[in-house]
């Protein structure tokens, strides 16, 4: 019998610091120094604010797609939904303004959440209790919702009555420190999200239904009930969007919010959250809202591409981005 | 409807903590169970017994509410119960780990633990003291692995004892346990039938199923044995020898368990592998392999004996200085290359690496040797399904009916089905990782028989076993791996359990389980 | 079902209301049937709308198979792709008035109401030429790659490039308001000097207004649109002194044209050849004729 | 104690008939019904004929899909590349007209053939060389290909020349027997398709890699190539469809095929395909694919809801459609 003798491995110890995490983050990074090197006004604090200010809305919406995803499902409805809670909520501003002045403006936001909250619950139940693929529901609910504003549109805007907008205003150009608002909404958000995902045990139930839903159920997981609350917190976060959206333009017309959801699961990805669920990461969304504003906004501020050609660029830009990750992270 | 009290056990000592009556289960027309009446006591470990496909998983899923029987009843001590989901079983104290690793890959050993009972500090989740007590219970179970571990990203045996963990994390009256040991090795093994004996100490009722009949022996105080779906009996299992059980379980006389030992005859090398290196270092080392030998490949588990064969197919990130097979250099190693060199694998992981659970049998039988069995472009269905009913009967793959999707046949026959693939290609070299794992023992030396002739037949074969008696039984050569490294290698006379543990451990003798 | 004794079938066949011209559209097309059908108890309107220019071919192709048509009024989605099938509606002997888009083949259209968007474009941009001297630096923004945006920016450009005006960028806001609100804050980040904005489409000019009024640059002199969108208007009556004038571009042609193809199926004289909406200013002064304070653009 | 010999059961062979697997043929059938008594013209040879032809276009392209997401994948780029595909081969068409007179529309297609499997490959090669989320490089294709066509038209159309449209005409609106050619073509392409995917070896990859990559990995199948090729099958197949559609409209717009993919993909759900991969059931996108063009007609036909809510009709009908389904073939 021969024997070699080995030296014995040492055992990593400590969790392993995975470069992939980091991945969205280096991404924001870089794309902030091409900006700043390709346009002097890029780094300029109001740009840069008016980028972040932007990209609130598709992170705020982008915070509820990433419980929806981290649990496995998916939501494509959310850019007609955002529209259709936007229309609703000015219909109720523009009820209510009369009677009670500016209060129909808080009274006008908790009807946004009322509705976003329900929208999302009816997604949320058709997929579970319907046991449908979200992708074919959600599609069906974006379809039903952008039907619903231009209906309330007539086709044309439903605009925010004037009395109320210049107390509104402030919501989404206002800012407290020199933060504007819907940053400070985004960040109490964010915050609440990541709260939510990583600190509760709802959060530890979403991740593990994505992951694998029958050992969820054997071990006590109501799957379904847990999955239909994803929609609800996605349905909130598009009211909470809608919110901050109104102030902006002050109307709501058949075009807000189209394509937004695109944007939101592009987002979400890009942030490190798989599309097949069972993890969820909220600062990598953030991320990820970020890194896309951005892109739009240094296409625009730089000369370099035919405006025939942006979106191609963009494109390219996201999948580069997405391949540079695959292959510095590796596996 | 009637509560019954739980009448005493015959025995008259010990409380019954559950009795099942009159069990059937049947799957649209396929009956799988009929008729299975038996108790459990506090306090005692009762094994169940059986061939492949007899219905032992069934009857624990039954038994534990994953499952609803299609008749009969259950009884706890409070009176008649029916329980509509597992987690309805695990309130009254009766839980299953599962043949299969049913766990999140996602989420962290400890997540997978408490998951649906996370423990909470007003709305936070507790992380500290779950992983806390993670530990303690991956200690007790003797697992390596870490509480933040991702558990997709541990080794299968890790998983299983991560599954013991979660059972013990609460107090049970019964804990049913489906063949844990089949992907555990010695060590492990005997730190497992430890546990199982203080907890039996503790007043809890063990279901136990095993298709390693020692370990029975040494464990059980009464043995049931089912085959095809009903019941053979009850004993104490003072009144049975292990040949004794497996006659009940096969219902007629066992023929030698091992082949007879070849003469060794060295023939030219077939493989042979110079300085392969997995994934930087992880696992590494050069050997070779002769015609008309087996070499097995003996070594505790995470000792690196799977990455290296994976590697060496190219299945893992790897890299290697020469890779010879049949005297001809592989310069692109891929599993194709070497698969169309006469390699064939079976891999440890059936369900996650070898079958796929949604399809049905023939597509999975044919898979590997697609082109073999339809040379031309379009497939053979006629040809495949021919080849399905001899591979069944070839390999005695338990199935009622032919259509069925292979996650639906028991542990051992989808080993078979497996093995029955991986043979279709005609292969000149076989490397199989735990040959049996789930394999009843009749089924066993069946699938020796089988390796024997086939290296009679001039092939050659690696085996990694981690059951000791079955590597020494059929291996003419054994290497054997520590750390990702071949730390000795055994001919002949020198193939005894005995060194292959202290090569394995360097200097520490273990006691493989269940000896004397 | 429909009254039997509706003989006189009027198809009418318009883009989806997308945003704000197409949702007037259709608006005015739904007004168009209600007042037609009360008017003349012997018509029949039916309105169909497509999102896309191969979904107008499939509704014609649904309306002319089961209905026997004997008029329709069609707004293409381009020109190119729905001559073709327009033509071989005309062959079953169906009356045909095109409303805004010419055919490609113009022997097609027994009637053709024509907006005129390269007038849009081209008067737009004589009055800024005009207000700004020749001089300048302008941003533009685009609507959805379409023949219309096409024809906008043409028309546009063509006058621009007479004079000494510099268009500083031009870029995709595909008529959408929150795309322009975003796309001119940009604009406003990249250039500290712009004296004039077109947005080709008042829905876009919406969004721009917003960006600027942000901002608060007073180095903008004109902020322009077009298509006489109600809120637009109301700014020129009220005399806003960056948004002075628009350029109507009705979308109540369609119920013009629809009324027009109406009369003559009740024994007015026939109604054939071109009209030609032209584009003029919409000025303070005039501005009331265009003001629809019910219509919904 | 008694031994008592249990006689081996013979396992059965015959295919148990799955009353899910009829769903979407008897949902089919239902419209068609309703569609029958809401409108007397639906049903007329006329109507039919139309509609059946128009959804080739989509079956077409569907049937590629099928095996896309067969295999795992997903393509959202497929309108985009249909318009873009289009784009290049009138291009060619018209560049080849004035030296090849009416040859040129042969070469004009092979030309789209070529170009259209190059596109797949692209895709295919991003997703498997790249590993990267199927959605996210097509999404970003999709951008690529759009802002392409864009590019060419110079955001307005780009017609075919007139000389070769009345030799192309009847590829679209020509028939055989009273079969129109697009039916004909798509007739071709499902019995290719259904011959490729159940009764060669390389479908049955297709489904394994589709069902477990890594099994497939493990007995030798290249997953890669396989995933590789059904985006390239996607690609001819969208340059079929491109094909058909070109002697429809005659031009190209930056608008072509806007959209399409949402309709590919839920024909392809509807006709019973997994979104998650692992089977393929070509017949059955064929019928999700005339259950989208005939609900679009019955619409058209019934003067029964305002224009603004059609959507909201369509988006209701495929998500009942699909409750129906689920609740008539329970399990
Ligand atoms: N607890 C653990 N956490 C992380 N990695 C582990 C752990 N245990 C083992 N490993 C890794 O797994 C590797 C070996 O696993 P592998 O499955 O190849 O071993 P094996 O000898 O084949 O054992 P088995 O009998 O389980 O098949 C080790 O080299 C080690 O890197
Ligand atoms: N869902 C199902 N549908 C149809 N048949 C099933 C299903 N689940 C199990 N079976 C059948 O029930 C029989 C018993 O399976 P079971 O898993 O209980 O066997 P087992 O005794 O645990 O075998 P092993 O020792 O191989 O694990 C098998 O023939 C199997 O094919
Ligand atoms: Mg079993
Ligand atoms: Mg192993």
């Amino acid at each position: 019998m021969t024997m070699t003798a080995v030296a014995p491995a040492t055992p990593a110890t400590g969790s392993r610091i995975r470069w992939a995490d980091f991945a969205p983050f280096i991404a924001l990074a870089l794309i902030i120094l091409i900006g700043t090197l390709i346009n002097s006004n890029f780094a300029s604090h109001a740009n840069l604010m008016n980028v972040i200010t932007r990209s609130a809305f598709v992170a705020i919406i982008a915070i509820g797609a990433t419980f929806v995803i981290a649990a496995g499902g998916l939501d494509l409805s959310v850019g007609s939904m955002m529209a259709f809670v936007t229309g609703i909520m000015i219909m109720a501003m523009n009820g209510l303004a009369p009677a009670y002045g500016d209060w129909a403006i808080a009274m006008g936001a908790g009807v946004a959440l009322v509705v976003g909250g329900l929208c999302g619950l009816f997604n949320g139940l058709i997929v579970t209790v319907g046991r449908i693929e979200p992708f074919i529901v959600t599609l069906g609910t974006m379809g039903i919702f952008r039907a619903f504003i231009t209906f309330m549109t007539d086709g044309g805007s439903l605009p925010l009555d004037r009395s109320l907008r210049d107390a509104y205003r402030p919501v989404y150009f206002g800012s407290f420190f020199g933060i504007p608002y819907p940053v400070l909404i985004t960040l109490v958000v964010v915050l609440l999200g990541a709260f939510l995902l990583y600190k509760t045990k709802y959060g530890r139930r979403v991740t593990s239904v994505g992951s694998n839903a029958e050992v969820a159920r054997f071990s006590g997981v109501s799957v379904g009930r847990v999955r239909t609350l994803t929609y609800v917190i996605q349905g909130l976060c598009v009211a909470v969007a809608a919110i901050c959206y109104v102030p902006r333009l002050g109307a709501a017309t058949p075009t807000t919010g189209q394509l937004w959801e695109l944007q939101v699961i592009t987002a979400v990805v890009i942030g490190g959250t798989l599309l097949r669920g069972g993890k969820g990461r909220i600062w990598g969304t953030v991320a990820g809202a970020l890194i896309l504003e951005i892109i739009a906004n240094v296409m625009v501020l730089s000369d370099l591409v035919s405006e025939y050609l942006v979106a191609a660029v963009q494109g390219a830009i996201i999948i580069i981005a997405m391949l540079a990750h695959r292959f510095t992270s590796s596996r | 409807m009637t509560v019954q009290a739980l009448a005493h056990a015959p025995s008259g000592a010990a409380p019954l903590a559950m009795r099942a009556e009159g069990l059937c289960k049947a799957y649209g027309a396929i009956t799988v169970l009929s008729d299975i009446s038996l108790d459990i006591e506090a306090g005692e470990v009762h094994a169940v017994i059986g061939e492949n496909g007899a219905g032992k998983s069934t009857l624990m899923k039954l038994l534990s509410g994953h499952v609803a029987p299609t008749d009969g009843r259950l009884f706890m001590e409070n009176g008649s119960v029916a329980f509509a989901e597992a987690t309805e079983a695990e309130h009254a104290g009766v839980v299953l780990v599962h043949q299969e690793i049913l766990l999140a890959a996602d989420l962290t050993v400890a997540q997978n633990l408490f998951l649906g009972r996370e423990l909470t500090r007003g709305f936070m989740v507790d992380d500290k003291t779950m992983n806390r007590r993670t530990a303690a219970l991956l200690a007790r179970v003797g697992s390596v692995a870490r509480p933040t571990d991702r558990v997709g990203d541990l080794p299968l045996a890790q998983r299983q004892l991560v599954q013991i963990a979660r059972a013990l994390l609460e107090d049970r009256k019964i804990i049913i346990l489906d063949e844990p040991t089949a992907v555990l090795a010695n060590d492990e093994v005997a730190a497992l039938l430890e546990i199982v004996r203080s907890l039996r100490e503790q007043g809890v009722g063990i279901l136990y199923i095993s298709h390693r009949l020692n370990e029975v022996q040494a464990l059980a105080d009464r043995i049931t044995v089912l085959r095809d779906g009903r019941m053979v009996g009850t004993w104490p299992a003072s009144e049975l020898s292990q040949r004794r059980m497996a006659e009940l379980m096969v219902g007629r006389e066992l023929s030698m368990l091992y082949p007879e030992k070849r003469p060794v005859v060295a023939g030219e090398p077939v493989l042979s592998v110079t300085d392969l290196v997995v994934d930087d270092g992880v696992s590494q080392g050069s050997f070779s392999l002769r015609a008309g030998e087996v070499l097995g490949i003996g070594g505790m588990i995470g000792s690196g004996r799977t990455e290296l064969i994976e590697g060496l197919l190219g299945l893992r990130p790897s890299h290697a200085r020469r890779v010879e097979v049949n005297g001809r250099e592989i310069v692109h190693r891929s599993v194709r290359s070497l698969m169309a060199a006469g390699l064939a694998y079976l891999t440890e992981d059936r369900k996650g690496k070898g079958l796929l659970v949604d399809a049905s049998l023939a597509p999975n039988l044919t898979l590997q040797a697609l082109d073999g069995v339809n040379p031309g472009v379009v497939l053979q269905q006629r040809r495949e399904v021919a080849e399905l009913k001899k591979a069944v009967s070839d390999y005695d793959i338990r199935v009622r009916s032919l259509t069925l999707d292979a996650g639906k046949l028991s542990g051992g026959n989808q080993q078979k089905l497996l093995l029955a693939k991986i043979m279709m290609s005609s292969p000149s070299i076989i490397i199989i990782d735990e040959p049996t794992r789930g394999i009843d023992i009749g089924n066993k030396s069946q699938i020796y028989g089988f390796i024997d002739a086939m290296v009679r037949a001039g092939k050659a074969c690696i085996i990694i076993s981690s059951e000791m008696p079955e590597l020494v039984g059929l291996s003419d050569r054994v290497l054997v791996m520590r750390e990702g490294r071949f730390v000795a290698e055994l001919t002949g006379a020198e193939i005894n359990e005995e060194n292959v543990a202290y090569a394995a451990t360097t200097g520490r003798h273990t006691a493989a389980a269940g000896e004397a | 079902g429909h009254a039997q004794e509706r003989d006189v079938k009027i198809a009418v066949s318009i883009p989806a209301a997308t945003h704000g011209w197409t949702g007037g559209v259709v608006y005015h097309a739904e007004q168009a049937e209600k007042e037609v059908e009360a008017a003349f108890p012997n018509i029949d309107v039916i309105v169909s709308t497509a999102s896309s220019a191969s979904a107008q071919v499939s509704s014609l192709e649904d309306l002319s198979a089961t209905q026997d048509l004997d008029a329709l009024v069609i707004l293409p989605f381009t020109s190119e792709e729905l001559t073709g099938p327009v033509e071989q509606v005309k062959a079953k002997g169906t009356f045909v008035a095109v409303v805004d888009r010419g055919l490609t083949d113009p022997s097609v259209q027994d009637l053709y109401v024509a907006g005129d968007n390269i007038a849009v474009g081209a008067n737009t941009a004589t009055w800024l030429s005009e207000k700004l001297g020749g001089e300048g630096e302008i941003v533009v923004l685009r609507g959805i790659p379409t023949v219309i945006d096409d024809e906008r920016i043409k028309g546009f450009s063509d006058v621009i490039a007479k004079s000494n005006i510099k268009i500083l960028d031009i870029q995709y806001a595909n008529w959408n308001q929150d795309e322009a609100f975003q796309l001119m804050q940009d604009y406003l980040a990249k250039y500290p000097k712009i004296d004039a904005v077109w947005a080709n489409d008042d829905d876009m000019l919406l969004g721009v207004i917003e960006a600027v009024e942000q901002a608060g640059r007073s180095d903008i002199k004109y902020m322009l649109g077009g298509n006489g969108m109600k809120q637009v208007i109301e700014m020129v009556k009220e005399g806003d002194e960056r948004t002075p004038i628009s350029t109507p571009y009705p979308p109540s042609m369609i119920k013009s044209a629809v009324y027009m193809v109406a009369g003559q199926f009740n024994g007015q004289a026939p109604m054939r050849g071109s009209f030609l909406l032209d584009a003029p200013l919409i000025t303070p002064e005039n501005a009331d004729q265009f003001y629809f304070p019910d219509s919904p653009f």
